[in-house]
């Protein structure tokens, strides 16, 4: 077995214990140490991570597979799972157990990252389960708060449905097709193998299954109360980082499918049009600031679709994919590090006039919206500019289009809460966490801006990225 | 590029006396004599050596400037009269913003020789909207008082109504032949040519006050007298009858244009005239008689002969110019305008004894330079037809009967009786600029020498017209018909003017009600009569007269104040009804699409956040509704 | 078709095996107490399982009987420890949504079958004399060892999530302590909505009303389903 | 005994269980509801193992994937209903509707 | 040399956002330092920029490699067109800067704000990279929201909100025809150099028709024209008088900037196709610009709605130049000079009357028109400011507005007579208002509460008189101008 295939992940679970077992041996005031171990073993996969840059193929039997996209994938959780990281001690500085929770956050990025690299549909169930499992942990994780494990169980309870609609379409479509390697399934598709009802069916459950990992319509829902009421660190972490391996996962799915075949494309399409319409229109009138983030987050799922709805027909799909998913991971992040940096400070109201008492934190907020929203030169707008080419050039100008209104009701929000920020009156004093907190609120700001200086090293490595069955 | 100097040295001079701040009547008027003075020699200077000037913008657009003989005449009267009228000014005009007041005159005269010296259409129309924007200062000048501003809005904004034809002219003359010259117009056909045509003669007949423009004349009046004075002889509304005589060389192919111009200047001079003689307003008198005058001018240049159209302007210039200014200053002294209420001849003799010359020109005196111009202005329309010359015959006489009623009534002698009004007489230096007006009108009237008229005739390029010694009979039998009634009026009817339709004043009832007693009881008229016959026809021939020409300028009058004034009014009104409602529902309109789909946005939005019921059984309907719905897009697509 | 095929006593059985499944099923959702429920679904796992033995997938048939038998014993601890009237002693309403639910569950049955018997089979049928332990146990370590271990680290994150979410003492005392985020101010109470205490027992007074408004519509159509639910249990305390 | 059968009787289990998901306030029942729905996709597993796929060995992992999804969710679940009603003292969805909109 | 004045500018912003201890006068000072640094480099460029006929259109070129898996790269350069807006936006800047301001509160970010919308607008009209472009484009939206929003008046968050959001809707339908449009050639690029020559859309009438809309609307939205110009007014009406002053002086013109670069000279064919459309939105934009001014009660949006009407004017011109009719080059390239001076005096003058404007916000905090009266007795220094800037507006010759208006009308006459035309209505409608406005204001009575009102400043009037100046300047002895914008409209008509 070619274990080296998968260093990285086991570095990831090797950290993991490790940080399990000091948590469990380490005095009270260490257990932040955990928070180290975790971050070694992050920068350990990283550096194997990128040993195995330039490889596409399959391993483990077809399970696993090697290529850009998963490559880069993984290389954003990891970096995303890294700044989580960041926000979580200053975080949980009164929660006595906090060492178990980097455990955890450990494993639910690993279950991203097999989500990335799954090359097989049971892999790909297993590793949905192992994303899930671990994240209705990290949502409910402060006991004592009754919106977290309201979070965590509302998200267990959509998860659980989701889980059992997703393993019951692989049924379906491993009976039906007989195999459940991509590679096989591409072929017998190609074939024309197996198309049926049933097989419909089973596409239709397993697309839905993975649109939870998404946040996109119509397992969506999950999404506000999550990033409302889990722990800011785990709403981070779970508002992007699942996403990206789950974009992955699904991008894989689709390309599985010939255009001709079912029009699958089109239904991603929908999905777009439905979730990016639905997250912004829901946010619109949102006075919850981390609500809001999450409604934006389910907007920005939609977006995220539209990439995948143009796999295959446009070469730069990908590329865009990727790009997005990065962009948007850094907006999101940024955006919740100001919020944790605030100790959670969620009601809009609280945020009037914020440039004042706090101006490198509103700031940053600021330039994340604009991220989010995709005015340049953030990081956000190549995301966002990749993604419309990409889709112009698939021959979905339509959804251009939707986007781009969609992009302007989004613009509502996103300056409403800049206008508290910068033109309302403040009132009171604004506490602030810590310095590792602040620490990150000025990464996550840079990281925007400066983002924008290695794009083009980013679009070519993107753009030389391959994403398996091809 | 030395004739730029023409316009310029005015125009700079001007602003920088406007902005000067106020200043010593003397030194004022030193400033004036050096500023015009240069401006004169150096229209003399510029004529003499036949200046040229271009100002190349870009390749296409050059600004150039030439003298044709029409030109070079009309630009040395434009600065010897506006440095009489602007000195006198100097002198009289009341203190306060008196430098603003010069120097905006000076500016305006700069303006004016822009337009005179102009050779192609874009530097004519510079100078014409630049004279018109000085209109307005000028006009608004008291501006504390806001109808004077009102005013100032009034006309100008008439005569930019006129200048939307130079723009036409314009855009159609560069259309058609890729540059502005006046060159151009010549070689024009078609509809282009008829836009050109009829563009300018519409632009020149709203500065020039003809009908239908007409009453922005009147409410010029508003600025002070010194302005009217430049304004009607010399500068802008003059600059109408130039430029059509200006361009009657190239302009008399366009079809229709002299016809036109004829039945303009017609109908203006009759309308002016009538209207006039109603005037009891000094002023608006001397108004109404420069649109009549400014009707002679248009029917010669559309007889074909625009060089005794400069001529009647320029001996125009000469006369109306002192008779503003007399006006003025009998106004000053009478506290009034109200022609009634002057008869200032014991208290002004001076004045009324300058005023007297030049009154002769406005009558059309044999012998008076004004009656020379006049009498070449019959001769050249008895060559387009006998009854045109008898019409402007007709108007010749009308230009009688008002200048002897305002001669007479203004510098009249009163009653003994009357009371004796504490007026001091102006000074001698207040009297320079009227008195030089006045020795320029007797100058010329050496233009009744045919040596004199002829070498006039020669310096303009053009010869005089022929005309029958019958016409010039009877013209004078017109003439002196006028006097006539125009004595017969002053006499016994001194108050008719009143009933100007401008004009309102407690006496005003009288004439009214004789005009109903003549007009609709004419049997009673009779029976009154069959006692006195003699002076019962005399009389009834006069009032018969007298009331015809009252109806028919209360008609002309109407259609001036009621139609056309109200047409403008109405533009106005209507203009603003369409900004507000514009602005009130077309706004709401434009601006309800964006707003209104932003509202519903918010409330889909709303609706759709209800959607998120924080109940997961309802999510749980979501998840399984979406699988039906993404199974059936599946489906459908297969 | 081997040991399964052929005879009509497999035919029969299934047959029965499957009535028992499809009953006991839907007695799950229809009996008053939640032990009667756990039995009646553990019946259907056992029945389920049975037909995968006649299927000759012993080990899964097996497999199956066992965890759910234990699974379902857990269940029932859970219902005596926690819930509201665990032996059905009272009648109780527990259901919402109810025709949406019935629709859906019927719309499911009736749109999988349908899609069945539209559906042509491929007929690969279990070859005679295959070893099907042997092939799972290679197939585990072999192709699929991947698939395998990530179930394995599931499994151990499950443990430690599970534990870390309620475990009442732990080493620094009672787990609930300081699990809560920092508050607004050092401090003070955290951001965010407040809770009402004490909300949603659902044994509590048979809030019969709280069956969803029938949903004629499609679910994720606009209208409005929070409506249906005029007296949520938070918005009465 | 045919596939078509099996399936049918699967699906029988599965719309049981989804009527149970959907329809059922108590978290347990809820669960129970989809454990009944697993059920089913559990028989298919086994259904399809048989029939379709020549007892290829993928199709037993399957089934015990089934059941690994069955035990983990169960297992995360109870976890977070113990949570639930330590903190919230609700066992019902009704009990949870805090955050909504 | 260019990129220069971009950043200059932009470090001057950094430097005041950065810097703590700036008080306000050395912020300001910082402040029209750095503009009028930027605005001298921009100097030397015009000096060494050769007009002749030869001369190549873009000139003072910089190219650097950012993104060539896109065709992105910084480049820089500019043609007549390009090197007369920046050098305009180079004036505004200095005064806007210079003219006091109006709502003290913090100072230092004020002037960052402004330093910074000045680098994004000359690097707007600088760039030769349709990415960039289309980033500066967004950025300026920025840059004027927290202007607006932050020291605007009372209520003035719901106008720059309206104003982001409506204008970024604009700049989105801008970014979706720029995909379009650099879709269409391979390998793709945005160098704007490259699209002019290769012409990507000629000849596909549906795709070109789609593309050329997507970018009309962006643009007139920006410009804004009518009907979609509602979010000039309220966001007038509530920004400070300096940042009205930019808004219209500046930002308004990328709107037609962008006009005459993209469509009109990337997609010639299509433009053309669709310029009688694109004129009759013109002519409806002058006069409903003008009527609807003609009806406002409020100083400040009289003078937006006036914004309107010329913008007409210049798309009108700009249509007119782009219609391909055989034969009327001379006129075409007349109007689209005009077009482009109408830009550049335009800027000039309303810049002025936004100044002036604000000042009288300073002074009296309402725009009402009725609230004021004979302020001639009081301002006289005003007076005669807003006297010439109002004249300018309403296209007085001897001023700026007449050059512009003139040749726009000229050139378009040959193309749309009728449009030009009735158009002309709109310089009568225009005087009426001006007037109207200055009698109300100035002229009459002094209302007892303006007694006290303080006529212009030093500083206020060294501001305006510059601005005046310029705008005589032009207006008088335009050829130093023309020579500049004529080499670039020759070159795009001719070539």
């Amino acid at each position: 077995m070619p274990i080296g295939d998968l260093a990285p992940e086991i570095a990831i679970i090797v950290a993991a214990v490790f940080a399990l077992l000091f948590a469990a041996l380490a005095p009270r005031r260490l257990q932040a140490g955990s928070a180290i171990i975790a971050l070694a073993g992050i920068a350990v996969a990283l550096a194997l991570l990128l040993l195995q840059l330039g490889e596409t193929r399959f391993t483990f039997s077809g399970t696993w597979a090697l290529d850009g996209a998963s490559l880069w994938a993984r290389v954003m959780i990891l970096l995303a799972t890294g700044f989580c990281i960041m926000l979580s001690p200053d975080w949980f500085r009164t929660d006595p157990r906090h060492g178990e929770y980097y455990a955890i956050l450990m494993l639910a990025a690993l279950g991203a990252m097999t989500m990335a690299g799954a090359g097989d549909l049971l892999q790909l169930v297993i590793a949905v389960l192992l994303s899930s499992v671990t994240g209705y942990t990290l949502a409910a994780w402060h006991r004592d708060w009754a919106l977290s494990v309201e979070a965590g169980m509302k998200y267990f309870l959509m998860g659980a449905l989701a889980n059992a609609l997703l393993i019951t379409g692989i049924v379906l479509i491993l009976g039906l097709l007989g195999t459940s390697g991509y590679q096989d399934i591409a072929i017998a598709l190609k074939l024309g193998k197996g198309l049926s009802p049933l097989l419909f069916v089973g596409f239709a459950m397993t697309i839905t299954g993975v649109a939870f990992k998404l946040g996109a319509v119509p397992a969506h829902a999950w999404l506000p109360d999550v990033a409302e009421g889990a722990p800011v660190p785990s709403a981070a972490f779970l508002t992007v980082v699942p996403k990206i391996g789950a974009a992955i996962a699904l991008a894989r799915v689709v390309q599985l499918v010939p255009p001709e075949f079912m029009n699958l494309r089109e239904l991603i399409a929908v999905l777009a049009v439905t979730t990016m319409t639905l997250g912004n229109l829901a946010a619109l009138r949102q006075d919850d600031l981390r609500r809001l983030i999450g409604w934006s987050s389910v907007a920005q799922a939609g977006y995220l679709l539209m990439a995948i709805t143009v796999l295959g027909l446009s070469p730069n799909a990908l590329t865009a994919l990727l790009a997005f998913v990065a962009s948007y991971a850094i907006g999101n992040l940024a955006a919740f590090s100001v919020v944790a940096h605030l100790r959670g400070r969620t009601a809009l109201g609280d945020y009037d006039g914020l440039a004042v008492r706090q101006p490198v934190a509103a700031a940053a907020l600021v330039i994340a919206f604009l991220s989010l929203v995709g005015i340049p030169p953030t990081v956000g707008f190549f995301g966002k500019l990749t993604l419309f080419i990409t889709t112009i050039e698939g021959g979905f100008l339509w959804l251009a289009v939707v986007a781009a209104a969609n992009t302007v009701v989004s613009l509502y929000f996103y300056a409403h809460v800049m206008g508290r920020v910068y033109f309302g009156t403040p009132t009171g004093d604004v506490a602030v966490l810590g310095r590792l907190s602040g620490l990150a609120v000025w990464v996550a700001a840079i990281a925007l801006l400066l983002s924008v200086i290695p794009v083009e090293t980013a679009l070519s490595v993107f753009d030389m990225s391959r994403l398996l069955p091809l | 590029m030395m004739l730029w100097l023409l316009p310029l040295v005015p125009i700079l001079a001007g602003a920088i006396i406007a902005t000067l701040g106020d200043r010593s009547r003397l030194s004022l008027g030193i400033m004036t004599v050096a500023t015009l003075g240069t401006t004169l020699l150096l229209a003399l200077l510029g004529v003499s050596q036949d200046w040229t000037a271009t100002l190349v913008w870009t390749d296409v657009i050059r600004l150039s400037a030439a003298f044709v003989p029409v030109s070079a005449a009309v630009a040395i009267m434009v600065p010897t009269v506006a440095l009489a009228v602007v000195f006198h000014a100097t002198q009289n005009e009341s203190k306060s913003g008196l430098a603003r007041l010069i120097g905006l005159m000076i500016l305006f005269t700069g303006g004016m020789e822009l337009v005179v010296v102009a050779n192609d259409l874009l530097t004519l129309l510079i100078g014409w909207e630049l004279i018109g924007a000085c209109s307005w200062a000028l006009i608004s000048h008291k501006w504390r008082k806001l109808d004077n501003p009102q005013s100032g809005l009034y006309a100008f904004v008439v005569t930019r109504t006129g200048d939307l034809g130079l723009f036409a002219a314009l855009m159609a003359l560069f259309t058609a032949t890729g540059s502005f010259d006046y060159a151009g117009i010549q070689s024009l056909g078609g509809p282009l040519q008829w836009i050109v045509g009829f563009g300018i003669l519409f632009s020149a007949a709203s500065k020039a006050g003809q009908v239908p423009f007409s009453p922005w004349l009147f409410r010029a009046m508003a600025g002070p007298t010194s302005v009217s004075a430049l304004l009607h002889a010399a500068t802008l509304v003059a600059a109408g009858a130039y430029l059509v005589a200006r361009l009657h060389p190239q302009l008399a192919e366009v079809p229709g244009f002299e016809a036109t111009a004829i039945a303009i200047g017609l109908t203006t001079a009759l309308a002016g005239g009538i209207t006039g003689i109603l005037q009891n307003h000094a002023k608006r008198l001397l108004a109404a008689s420069t649109s009549a005058q400014l009707g002679f001018m248009f029917v010669a240049i559309g007889a074909g002969y625009p060089s005794i159209a400069v001529l009647h302007m320029i001996v125009h210039a000469t006369f109306k110019a002192p008779l503003f200014l007399s006006a003025g200053i009998a106004g000053d002294a009478a506290g009034t305008y109200r022609l009634d209420r002057l008869r200032l001849g014991r208290e002004l003799p001076v004045v009324a004894a300058l005023t007297i010359i030049a009154i002769a020109g406005l009558a059309g005196l044999v012998g008076s330079g004004g009656g020379w111009s006049k009498e070449e202005i019959i001769k050249a329309s008895e060559h387009t037809g006998f009854w045109l010359a008898l019409t402007v015959m007709a108007g010749g006489a009308l230009s009688a009967i008002y200048a002897t009623r305002f001669q007479l009534l203004a510098y009249g002698r009163r009653d003994k009786d009357a009371d004796s009004r504490a007026t001091s007489a102006p000074g001698w230096v207040a009297l320079i600029g009227i008195a030089a007006l006045t020795m320029m009108t007797l100058t010329l009237s050496l233009l009744w020498f045919s040596p004199v008229a002829e070498t006039a005739a020669a310096a303009l390029d053009t010869t005089l017209p022929k005309g029958s010694t019958l016409v010039f009979g009877l013209s004078l039998l017109f003439v002196f018909t006028g006097i006539a009634i125009g004595v017969y009026l002053v006499r016994y009817h001194p108050a008719l003017g009143a009933t100007g339709p401008a004009a309102i004043a407690s006496d005003w009832l009288g004439l009214p009600k004789l005009i109903d007693i003549v007009l609709v009881r004419p049997a009673d008229a009779i029976a009154v009569a069959a006692a006195r016959m003699d002076d019962r026809v005399v009389d009834r021939g006069i009032r018969g007269t007298a009331a015809c020409g009252d109806w028919l300028a209360r008609t002309a009058a109407k259609a001036d104040d009621r139609v056309v004034d109200r047409g403008v009014r109405g533009t106005a009104v209507f203009g603003d009804w369409l900004a507000r409602v514009g602005n009130r529902f077309g706004e709401a309109i434009t601006d309800g699409i964006p707003e209104a789909s932003a509202r519903l946005t918010d409330m889909i939005g709303q609706d759709l956040r209800r959607l998120q019921t924080g109940l997961s059984h309802h999510y749980y309907a979501y998840i399984i509704g979406g699988v039906f719905a993404i199974f059936a897009i599946l489906v459908v697509g297969a | 078709m081997g040991r399964i095929g052929g005879t009509g006593m497999t035919d029969l059985i299934f047959y029965a095996l499957s009535a028992l499944a499809i009953w006991s099923g839907w007695r799950v959702f229809r009996v008053d107490s939640m032990i009667r429920a756990t039995f009646a679904l553990m019946v259907s796992f056992i029945s389920v399982g049975g037909i995968a033995v006649l299927m000759s997938a012993d080990y899964i048939g097996v497999a199956t009987v066992f965890m759910m038998a234990v699974e379902m014993m857990v269940m029932g601890l859970f219902m005596v420890m926690f819930m509201m009237n665990p032996a059905g002693l009272n009648p109780m309403q527990m259901v919402h949504q109810y025709k949406f639910s019935i629709g859906a569950g019927i719309m499911g049955f009736v749109g999988l079958t349908t899609a069945v018997l539209l559906t042509n089979f491929p007929d690969n049928p279990l070859p005679e004399n295959r070893d099907t332990l042997r092939d799972l146990g290679i197939e585990l370590l072999g192709g699929s060892m991947l698939i395998f271990e990530t179930a394995g680290v599931t499994l151990l994150a499950t443990m430690v999530g599970a534990v870390a979410l309620s475990s009442r003492r732990g080493r620094f005392g009672d787990s609930d302590v300081g699990a809560a985020p920092p508050g607004l101010h050092p401090g003070g109470e955290p951001a965010g909505r407040k809770v009402e205490k004490g909300g949603g027992h659902g044994g509590h007074g048979g809030h019969g009303g709280h069956q969803m408004m029938a949903e004629k519509t499609k679910p994720n159509s606009n209208d409005d389903p929070h409506e249906g639910h005029g007296n949520m249990p938070e918005m009465e305390a | 005994m045919t596939l078509t059968a099996i399936l049918i009787v699967a699906a029988a289990l599965f719309g049981i269980g989804l009527f149970g998901a959907l329809s059922q306030k108590s978290f347990v029942m809820l669960m129970m509801g989809l454990e009944m729905m697993l059920n089913g996709t559990l028989l298919a597993a086994v259904g399809f193992w048989a029939f379709t796929l020549e007892g290829a060995p993928k199709g037993q992992l399957l089934a015990v994937l089934v059941m690994a999804v069955m035990a983990v969710e169960l297992a995360i679940g109870f976890a977070l209903v113990v949570a639930v009603y330590r903190k919230r003292q609700a066992d019902v969805i009704e009990g949870i509707g805090t955050m909504k909109q | 040399m260019l990129t220069l004045a971009i950043l200059i500018p932009f470090i001057g912003a950094m430097t005041l956002a950065f810097m703590p201890k700036i008080e306000r006068e050395t912020a300001r000072i910082i402040a029209v330092g750095t503009s009028s640094l930027s605005f001298l480099l921009l100097l030397v460029v015009w000096a060494q920029f050769d007009t002749g006929a030869g001369a190549p259109a873009f000139q003072a070129l910089t190219e650097i490699e950012w993104i060539p898996s896109l065709g992105v790269a910084w480049r820089v350069g500019v043609d007549g067109m390009s090197l007369a807006l920046s050098l305009m936006s180079g004036v505004l800047f200095i005064a806007c800067t210079a003219w006091p301001m109006e709502n003290p509160e913090r100072p230092r970010a004020y002037y960052a704000w402004f330093l910074f919308l000045e680098a994004v607008s000359l690097g707007l009209f600088l760039v030769l990279d349709l990415l960039i472009f289309y980033v500066f484009f967004d950025l300026s939206l920025v840059g004027m929201f927290f202007l607006i929003g932050r020291w605007g008046h009372e209520g003035s968050q719901r106008a720059a909100f309206k104003f982001f959001i409506y204008t970024l809707a604009g700049s989105l339908a801008i970014l979706l025809a720029i995909i379009g449009l650099v879709l269409s050639v391979d390998p793709i690029t945005f160098d704007m150099r490259a699209l002019i020559e290769a012409q990507p859309l000629a000849g596909m009438d549906l795709r070109g028709g789609l593309i050329l809309l997507g970018f009309v609307v962006g643009f007139a939205i920006k410009a804004p024209l009518f009907p979609v110009h509602t979010w000039l007014p309220p966001a007038h009406v509530m920004a400070p008088g300096p940042a009205s002053a930019i808004l219209a002086g500046v930002l308004l013109k990328m709107g037609t900037y962008g006009l005459v670069r993209i469509p009109f000279q990337m997609m010639r064919e299509t433009f053309a196709d669709y310029a009688l459309p694109l004129a009759i939105i013109a002519l409806a934009s002058i006069i409903w610009g003008a009527v609807v001014a003609l009806g406002q009660t409020d100083m400040k949006r009289r003078i937006a709605y006036t914004s309107i009407n010329h913008m007409g004017y210049t798309v009108m011109g700009i249509a007119a130049a782009g219609a391909l009719l055989n034969g009327s080059e001379g006129a075409r390239e007349m109007a689209l000079t005009g077009a482009v001076v109408e830009m550049v005096a335009h800027g000039l003058i309303t810049g002025a009357l936004f100044l002036i404007a604000g000042g009288f916000w300073t002074r009296s905090k309402t725009y009402e028109l009725d609230a004021f009266g004979g302020l001639a007795n009081v301002a006289p220094r005003m007076t005669v400011a807003a006297v010439i800037a109002a004249f300018a507006s309403l296209g007085l010759p001897g001023l700026a507005g007449f050059v512009a208006e003139v040749q726009i009308f000229v050139g378009t006459f040959a193309v749309f007579p009728w449009i030009a035309a009735i158009g002309l209505l709109g310089i009568l409608i225009t005087a009426a208002l001006f007037l109207r406005l200055l009698q109300q204001v100035f002229f009459g009575d002094l209302p007892k509460a303006r007694e006290g009102f303080p006529d212009v400043g030093l500083r206020e009037g060294t501001v305006l008189a510059a601005l005046l100046s310029l705008v005589i300047l032009i207006g008088v002895y335009p050829r130093w101008l023309l020579d500049l914008i004529g080499s670039a409209s020759s070159a795009m008509i001719g070539g």
